[in-house]
């Protein structure tokens, strides 16, 4: 969930420029890899919690069926499935029976499962597990019947109907697989991990650091290249950045811009990933309250935000986002779409509210939490601003992250408010939980019918240009009858790490799935 | 004496007592229940909600959850994360050390340097060094540790380019990298208590020097050091250990803000982690355990008024 | 020897050119009233002011050794070892935190340098010599677990450790009561004639000066104003304030109708010295001269100074100092009442008062025992008629007075007051008795609100009372200001910026303002100088008088006692052991314990030796009193028969009542048992 | 006619006695010049930063919300005196106004906490007894929390807002007062002035107001100023661990949070506001030991 996800601790990064060099020169075996974070999870159970330091320290340890490509060549926001476990997969000719082909991989020596060969019974498992438990996850495997395990590579999910995004699912971070005995209760999940993937868990002091050690008998030959991978807790930024020139870190996330111009202007070796980041602001507004049930009103209010000088004077950088996060990269609208579409224009918002009977503007309260950290509560000090500048007087309630996440937003229990979303991975999922009006996100009272049958028409429709298609054609719609919940922008997030570090090629999704391929070029 | 240390300690169980069962009420009279906090975002079901509450034991009336707890916690058990899972009892015991190492090196700290001082500023009373050390002391007072925390930490790595060692590490572990983790948050720390305790010595140094029975041991013709150290020290010991009881309080308060600022993990982060996550079981605990520091630290301070003064011990 | 200071104190001179000298085995006795110098004198000798303090000129000649000229480093090697001090409250003056024992060894550990067995047998010696028991264990005990006189023994002990060659007692028994008073006193003379050593006696109290001194110097306002022999100073002081102050102390002998004589003004502060002699404020001889001119010390005899121009001779004027106090008494005889006491009515009567307070412990309050402070006691008090309470401290005196009024709840007993019952009655009755009965405190600062008016803290009982209100009120507190011999203008003024005297007239005034009839004055005089004490003591007298007043006068100073009160009841651990008439009870004390307690007093007056009975041992616990007659355990006539049987009161002779075995039916059973 | 003249006379000599009374507190005031130089000095900067606050409006330049999108965490120039933060709000206004809400967090706890915990301490220490264990049980019980956590956790369940962060600091002063309170009042109960004062009769109420409470004025006002510059310290605390005053108001320990992220590369932000704050704790602080000193019979005479 969006919940512990705050904007600072995204350590994700991606290959701007210069990547050609360092593949040039052969990747050197050894070294240790520290990496720092304001935070780390509560549980390492990844089916329990949708936090993103759970699932970066399961994507370390675990695989899934399928996964997202990640390279030098490959972009940030390219979401292009590649096999992981499952060695290949069919689709039977209606789409909805998936056959996954298991590739020869063993889990970790650990007890108790002691290095074992995975097999269809641990896939079937997870599944069953995943079902199961109540959370978000459960929702990713709604539209599946049966799974079953063919023999003992081979796993058969059967589907209920079409379902277009369902391999994208699978690929999402929540379908780590797990050994049949962890699920069977013969490991603490909670606090430790035994999977298929590149490192092993040795050790895990909570909110101090986890170690790594290098997995010998990893599947991909050769991989990884870090003997030891540290993933360690530092909350204060001035010691993430102490840490980094004193190169006791490798590479640290949730740096502000202004620090990190210091930063760089004193130690110009070093590189700075600059990614879009893969969720965005948005201004939401409680549709059944007055006035924001007109849409003029929540069309004002979308042209008094000065959405680029905030994201660039906030974050350093960014750009205008839209229905569908710019992240997911060809599936949201294009740059200039979205900027026209959501355009700055105070004197316009003016003429609207005025249309709409407010020529004075109004009070409104504008709730915002501090559990996502500093930076969205000053987009909402913006915002406010920017409000006010048209003549909307809304004052700013700080709201306690607990209340906030349950008794306020879920319960659409506020005039306007502004927030982060979680991390989407699926134009469905930015769409149709938000905006269908029985989304299980839709905490703004947003009720359309003619979206609504869109929203589920475009989930049946197999054919992935087609559905790029229908998905613009319902962000159009959209940003121009509904606007609600409002998009703001989307920034860049820019990551330093240490100028030896190599292939060093992140990806939007969750879980530093690029860790493999890292080396360190330095003796 | 022995009589008297059962009657405290069974004292200080009401009075934990009473703390739990305010924590407790007020924890779930606010808004924001940790259910909906951990399911908000799934699009659970009523069923699953009312499930995952009774997994969690939180659909039984308060009065019956606090008997449990209560139960539970004489038998020393705390129950388990709400989160996570995991037994309190195991997540405080890992985080317990950091915060005790901290305030104890904090206390020595203090006491190295208050004390001295302050009987120099007795000794030396009324003259331009007493002065001198009075205003720094009340300096000391007046300078909030968080403010103290950020200037040594930027300040130490823009000029020594050094900072403590990351990744706590305990004592046993690696005693040379727990100690400079340590040290300057434990700096930070005893500088506003030492300027309590310099001013406590100084002002109780002052009084007991006035006290007739020094008047009898310089007629006996004792040195000024014997008369100041053997005697007005010792005399005055009373009132500095009860500072120190008290003052322990705002130091395991400071402990919070040091521990954010210096990456410890220590018990001070754990609650102010927890209450937003509204993790019941562990906030009561920590509010329970650093209650129970506190107590226990001025127990201590009474056995020890006992040692200084025999007046006490006796009574 | 000569010693000579001057001593500044920012200032201040709080000790103004003194010179006086002590040989070899001699005790010179300092006296003075509070703040004239005394203290000061003594501890500048040593060097022991405070650190605002030094001597500024003259010189201290210890064997023709200027102390005033050593070092710290010297003079401090001299302390202990040849000069020791002894001070006044042995409460307060050895470090709690340490044994006895240690304390006594450092002493002679900074002196003398011997191994550490010796040090411990030495110890023991010296506790040995001044008389505790079973000093082997007793060095290990902490300075609380003694009784006062223990204390002042240890700090003898301490005194002696080096065998100084002089010893300074800064009022040594003053915190002391009598029967322990005198033991302490005995103490020092054996000691004295024992090692030879010199004492300098700083105290207020003439009695002690008359019992211990060879030569006394009286001081006044930090200057010396005679010297002479103890003998000659009492048989014919020379200084008019030398003999003020000795006719404004009662005494035993002093004639209860007789007014006592008293010495207008207070003792001047030490900014605001008067010019020429500086008694001539309140000197009833004072003419011109004294006031410009500072007389110089004359020389009235072999060792006799005396600082006035009454003795100059040169002078002219003659003195008749009996002529001058005789004029006073002719004023005021009293008329005496006492014959006509018995027709009086019945005011206040108590019956078998008790009072036990709980000592409590744990987090419950459990109840572990009792203080039986006061425990049954029986007197009456006819109207106009004055009861002096006496007894050691802790004997339940004020405890009693508490009870009669009311501010504490009896455990038992009846208290009837004018007939009316007050245990039993209700608050309204019981504020309308209050009204009648009021109580002068010890200590006139204290029980005076310090952020209160005179006229609001004379005008809350009226308020309280409903008696008067705004300008009547102002009116009454005025009368009562003029009653008591304050201005009216007073009314404005807050309590600090009175003397003692004057604050324990604004107590008074309070008390009378109810015009009760009863007064229960509470140590009303204790607190106060000699002086000052007599003028309170006359106005008492006064009051009574005119108003017809009673009073329960509660004092553990027997002299004043006497003095004031027409009956005497004695208590001993919260019982009363014998009442009866004041000249019976000095003529004809029948109770041991009241004999031990009279004969303990120190007369003033030199040439009589005192037949000293010393009470052994201290006042038992009144948590855990002794069995049968509370007094055996110190009595010199106690037998078996009295640790079992508690005797009772019982009426020897018309008003005489006592409670002891030796008279009455003990006596029969006690024969018997024998 | 004389009966006005009688009447008229009261007024004039109440007159009088509160000329007295008033000319004390100036012989009081005029002692306390004299006597306590860093005392004065402090009470005087105090009353600056008050004066400051309350007229905020018209000495800060700019609006302390104002987003000058022209100036993002420009240094200290002419234009803006301590720079501006990274929202382009002008530092020196922001310190000024949060004035306003260390001086309000201050007064506000401060007083009420006087006010409540005089009420409990004096009910505690006059009454004693079953009521004084219930009330001092409960009161230990608030004590054996460390003040910070106390307030963490409270501040932090009620979310971020002035008035919670003044909730959360009264319930923390209230036990320290009501203690100092009750120890004044039993100390008071056993002077000699009241038992005086009962033995004319007077009743409970009485002597609480005319005797208790004139009486513990000394160290209440010393706790007080004490106790302020505690609270501001631990407002400030609680806006560096983000659960004080929200933004966007100027609160200096918020300033001190925020600016805690740009310790490199705009120093100013962190260095005015601590400064600000370090300066009027001293103040307070100093107050405090001058009333001490000048209160404690012992050593003003
Ligand atoms: N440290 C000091 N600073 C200033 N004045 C002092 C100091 N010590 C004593 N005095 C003053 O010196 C004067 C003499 O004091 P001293 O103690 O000698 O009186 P005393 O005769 O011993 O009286 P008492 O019988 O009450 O003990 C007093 O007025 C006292 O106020
Ligand atoms: N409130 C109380 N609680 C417990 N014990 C008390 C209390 N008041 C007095 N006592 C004890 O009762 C006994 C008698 O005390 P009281 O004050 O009546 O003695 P006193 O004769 O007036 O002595 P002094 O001459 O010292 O004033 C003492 O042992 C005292 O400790
Ligand atoms: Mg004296
Ligand atoms: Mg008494």
């Amino acid at each position: 969930s969006s919940s512990d996800s705050s904007t600072d601790s995204n350590a994700n990064s991606e290959a701007e420029s210069a990547n050609g060099e360092a593949n040039t020169s052969e990747p050197k075996y050894g070294g240790t890899f520290t990496m720092v974070t304001p935070a780390d999870p509560d549980t390492l159970d990844p089916h329990r919690q949708s936090s993103i330091y759970t699932h970066q320290m399961a994507g370390f340890v675990y695989n899934k069926l399928v996964t997202y490509e990640t390279g030098p060549d490959v972009d940030f926001t390219d979401y292009n499935v590649v096999p992981d476990l499952a060695e290949d997969w069919e689709i039977s000719e209606d789409g909805t029976v998936y056959t996954f082909y298991l590739r020869e991989a063993y889990w970790h020596d650990k007890e108790p499962v002691n290095g074992r060969q995975v097999n269809a019974e641990d896939v079937v498992a997870t599944m069953e597990r995943i079902i199961e438990l109540p959370g978000h996850q459960a929702a990713l495997l709604s539209e599946v019947e049966s799974i079953e395990a063919a023999d003992d590579t081979t796993v058969v999910f059967t589907l209920k109907q079409p379902f277009a995004p369902f391999l994208n699912f699978m690929a999402n971070h929540f379908m780590w697989i797990l050994p049949k005995e962890a699920i069977d209760g013969e490991v603490d999940l909670t606090t430790d991990a035994i999977g298929t993937g590149p490192f092993v868990l040795e050790k895990w002091d909570d909110n101090v650091q986890a170690t790594y050690s290098r997995n010998p008998n990893f599947f991909e030959e050769g991989k990884p290249y870090l003997d030891e991978l540290i993933y360690k807790v530092v909350p204060d930024q001035g010691a993430r950045i102490a840490a980094f020139r004193t190169e006791q870190a490798e590479v640290i996330g949730g740096i502000s811009p202004e620090e990190l111009d210091t930063l760089v202007k004193s130690n110009p070796d070093i590189t700075v990933r600059e990614v879009l980041f893969p969720t965005q602001e948005q201004v939401y507004v409680n549709m059944e309250r007055e006035p924001f049930n007109d849409l003029r009103v929540r069309k004002a209010i979308s042209m008094a935000i000065d959405r680029q000088s905030m994201v660039d004077s906030i974050y350093g950088g960014g750009e205008v986002s839209g229905p569908v996060n710019p992240s997911l990269g060809s599936w949201a609208l294009p740059l200039e779409e979205r900027e026209a579409l959501l355009p700055y224009d105070p004197e316009g918002a003016k003429e609207l509210l005025a249309e709409a009977g407010f020529p004075n503007g109004f009070d409104t309260t504008l709730i915002v939490t501090d559990g996502y950290g500093e930076q969205l509560v000053r987009v909402a000090q913006w915002i406010t601003e920017d409000l006010r500048n048209v003549g909307i007087n809304a004052e700013m309630e700080v709201v306690e992250y607990a209340t906030y996440f349950s008794e306020r937003w879920p319960k659409v229990d506020y005039d306007i408010g502004v927030g982060y979303q979680t991390y989407f991975q699926e134009p469905d999922e930015w769409l149709r939980t938000q905006m269908h009006s029985q989304g299980a996100r839709n905490w703004y009272n947003t009720k359309d019918s003619d979206l609504d049958e869109m929203l589920d028409d475009q989930r049946m429709i197999l054919d992935e240009n087609e559905r790029l298609e229908k998905v613009h054609e319902i962000q159009r719609y959209i940003l121009e009858n509904v606007l609600n919940p409002i998009p703001v922008s989307t920034y860049y997030v820019m990551t330093p790490h240490q100028q030896y570090v190599k292939n060093y090629e992140p990806h939007a999704s969750y879980g530093h799935i690029h860790m493999k391929n890292v080396w360190l070029d330095k003796e | 004496m022995g009589e008297y240390i059962v009657r405290r300690l069974i004292y200080g169980v009401l009075v934990l007592f009473i703390m739990v069962t305010f924590v407790f009420v007020v924890m779930r009279a606010v808004p924001g229940d940790v259910v909906t906090l951990q399911l908000a975002d799934s699009g659970a079901t009523e069923e699953q909600i009312q499930a995952l509450e009774t997994e969690l034991g939180l659909d039984k009336s308060m009065i019956a959850q606090l008997g449990d707890w209560l139960t539970g916690a004489f038998q020393g058990d705390l129950g388990n994360s709400l989160w996570s899972g995991l037994p309190v009892t195991e997540i405080i015991g890992d985080r317990l050390p950091v915060t005790l190492q901290l305030s104890l090196m904090s206390i020595v700290l203090a006491i190295l340097i208050g004390i001295p001082v302050g009987v120099i500023s007795a000794v030396k009373h009324n003259t331009f060094i007493d002065h001198l050390l009075r205003i720094t002391s009340v300096g000391g007072l007046s300078i909030p540790n968080f403010w103290l925390g950020l200037i040594l930490l930027t300040g130490f790595a823009l000029v020594f380019n050094w900072i403590p060692p990351l990744g706590y590490q305990s004592f046993i572990e690696n005693p040379v990298v727990n100690v400079q983790q340590m040290i300057l948050p434990a700096i930070c720390l005893a500088i506003t208590l030492s300027a309590s305790i310099v001013r406590m010595t100084r002002s109780a140094v002052l009084e007991v020097l006035h006290s007739d029975f020094i008047r009898t041991i310089r007629s006996k013709g004792a040195k000024e050091r014997v008369v100041i150290y053997k005697h007005a020290l010792r005399n005055s010991l009373v009132s500095v250990i009860t500072l120190i009881g008290l003052q322990v309080g705002y130091l395991l308060g400071g402990t919070v803000v040091l521990e954010s600022i210096f990456s410890l993990p220590g018990l001070g982060s754990l609650i102010f982690e927890t209450v937003s996550a509204r993790d019941y079981p562990v906030v009561q605990a920590s509010v329970l355990i650093f209650g129970a520091m506190f107590l226990l630290v001025n127990l201590f301070v009474d056995v020890m008024y006992g040692w200084v003064d025999p007046r006490i011990r006796n009574s | 020897m000569t010693t000579v200071f001057q001593t500044r104190k920012g200032t201040v001179e709080a000790v103004n050119d003194i010179s006086f000298s002590i040989t070899k085995g001699e005790t010179v006795a300092i006296v003075g009233e509070s703040g004239s110098g005394k203290s000061v004198s003594a501890l500048s000798i040593l060097k022991l002011l405070e650190s605002n303090g030094k001597v500024s000129s003259g010189a201290i000649l210890f064997n023709d050794l200027n102390l005033a000229e050593l070092s710290n480093e010297e003079i401090r090697k001299i302390r202990g070892k040849d000069i020791a001090m002894v001070f006044q409250d042995p409460m307060s003056c050895l470090d709690p935190v340490y044994t006895i024992g240690d304390q006594i060894i450092e002493t002679i550990k900074i002196h003398e340098d011997l191994s550490k067995k010796e040090y411990v047998e030495r110890a023991i010696e010296l506790l040995r010599l001044v008389g505790l028991p079973d000093p082997e264990n007793r060095i290990h005990t902490y300075p609380h677990q003694l009784s006062g006189g223990q204390r002042q023994r240890v700090m003898i002990a301490i005194a002696l450790a080096c065998r100084p060659s002089l010893i300074i007692a800064d009022e040594p028994t003053t915190a002391l009561d009598v029967t322990v008073q005198a033991q302490i006193m005995e103490l020092l003379k054996d000691l004295q004639s024992k090692f030879e050593t010199s004492i300098l006696l700083v105290t207020h109290d003439l009695g002690v000066v008359a019992e211990m001194a060879d030569r006394v110097v009286v001081v006044y306002a930090g200057q010396v104003v005679e010297q002479s022999s103890v003998i000659e100073l009492f048989e014919n002081p020379q200084h008019p304030y030398t003999e003020a102050l000795m006719r404004s102390i009662p005494r035993i002998e002093t004639d209860r109708n007789q007014r006592l004589q008293t010495i207008k003004g207070n003792v001047p502060s030490l900014d605001d010295t008067p010019t020429g002699c500086r008694f001539h404020p309140r000197c009833q001889f004072a003419t011109e001269k004294c006031r410009v001119e500072e007389p110089p010390i004359f020389q009235v005899a072999d060792n006799r100074i005396s600082k006035c121009w009454l003795v100059d001779p040169d002078s002219d004027i003659e003195i008749s100092y009996p002529s001058a106090t005789k004029e006073k008494i002719d004023e005021d005889v009293y008329i005496d009442v006492s014959n006509r006491l018995e027709e009086k009515e019945l005011l206040l009567d108590v019956k078998g008062l008790k009072k036990h307070f709980p000592i409590t412990k744990g987090i419950l309050s459990r109840t572990v025992g009792h203080v039986q402070a006061v425990d049954g006691v029986s007197f009456h008090i006819r109207q106009g008629e004055t009861l002096g309470l006496v007894g050691e401290s802790g004997c339940g005196k004020s405890t009693v007075g508490r009870l009669i009024t009311g501010l504490i709840d009896s455990t038992d007993g009846e208290v009837s007051f004018d007939g009316n019952d007050l245990i039993s009655s209700n608050r309204k009755t019981m504020k309308d008795l209050r009204k009648r009965m009021q109580f002068v405190f010890q200590d006139p600062y204290s029980s005076l609100n310090p952020r209160m008016t005179v006229l609001d803290i004379i005008g809350e009982p009226l308020e309280v009372h409903g008696l008067a209100k705004g300008l009547d009120k102002q009116e009454r507190v005025g009368e009562l200001l003029e009653t008591v011999g304050l201005s009216k203008n007073d009314m404005n003024k807050f309590p600090h910026q009175f003397s003692g005297g004057q604050l324990q007239r604004i107590g008074i005034a309070r008390a009378l303002a109810t015009e009760p009839d009863l007064l229960i004055c509470d140590e009303a005089v204790s607190a106060l100088d000699v002086s000052v004490q007599a003028q309170i003591l006359n106005l008492l007298k006064d009051l009574q008088k005119k108003m017809g007043l009673s009073y329960l006068f509660i004092s553990h100073d027997l002299n004043v006692v006497k003095y004031i009160s027409d009956r005497i009841a004695v208590m001993y651990m919260g019982e009363i052991v014998e009442v009866t008439d004041s000249e019976t009870l000095f003529e004809n004390p029948m109770h041991p314990y009241s004999k031990a307690l009279i004969s303990a007093v120190p007369i003033p007056n030199p040439t009589i030796v005192p037949e000293r009975i010393i009470l052994e041992g201290e006042v038992p616990s009144p948590s855990n009193p002794p069995s049968g007659c509370k007094f055996h355990t110190r009595c010199p006539m106690a037998t078996e028969f009295c640790k079992q049987q508690k005797p009772v009161l019982r009426e020897l002779s018309s008003g005489h009542i006592v409670s002891c075995h030796l008279f009455g039916e003990g006596e029969e059973k006690w024969g018997n048992i024998l | 006619m004389s009966q006005v003249q009688i009447e008229s006379e009261i007024p004039i000599k109440k007159h009088l006695a509160t000329r007295t009374r008033l000319l004390r507190v100036k012989n009081q005031c005029i002692r306390f010049i004299s006597m306590q130089k860093i005392g004065v000095i402090s009470a005087l900067f105090i009353l600056l930063v008050i004066a400051v606050a309350i007229l905020a409006p018209v000495i800060a330049p700019y609006d302390p919300v104002a987003q000058n999108r022209e100036a993002f965490l420009s240094a200290p120039t002419m234009q803006h005196l301590m720079g501006t933060d990274d929202l382009g709000r002008d530092v020196f206004s922001r310190i000024i106004y949060g004035a306003r809400i260390s001086l309000l967090v201050g007064f506000a706890t401060v007083i009420i906490s006087i006010i409540l915990g005089t009420i409990i301490g004096m009910i505690s220490g006059f009454f004693g007894g079953i009521v004084d264990m219930v009330i001092q049980r409960i009161m230990d019980s608030i004590m054996a929390i460390p003040a910070l956590i106390l307030a963490l956790f409270i501040a932090a369940l009620l979310g971020p807002a002035v008035q919670n962060v003044i909730i959360a600091l009264v319930i923390i002063e209230i036990p320290r007062f009501a203690r100092i309170v009750r120890g004044e009042m039993m100390r008071i109960r056993e002077t000699n002035y009241v038992e005086a004062s009962r033995s004319v009769g007077a009743n409970s109420l009485r002597i609480i107001m005319k005797h208790g409470l004139p009486n513990m004025m000394a160290p209440i006002i010393v706790m007080a100023s004490l106790a302020f510059g505690q609270t501001i310290i631990a407002e400030a605390s609680l806006s560096f661990l983000g659960i004080g005053t929200p933004p966007p108001n100027s609160s200096w320990g918020l300033m001190l949070s925020n600016a805690s992220r740009y310790m490199e590369s705009a120093p100013w932000l962190v260095f005015f506001p601590g400064l600000a704050l370090s300066l009027l704790v001293l103040a307070f602080n100093l107050l405090g030991d001058a009333l001490r000193d000048f209160l404690d019979p012992k050593l003003s005479s």
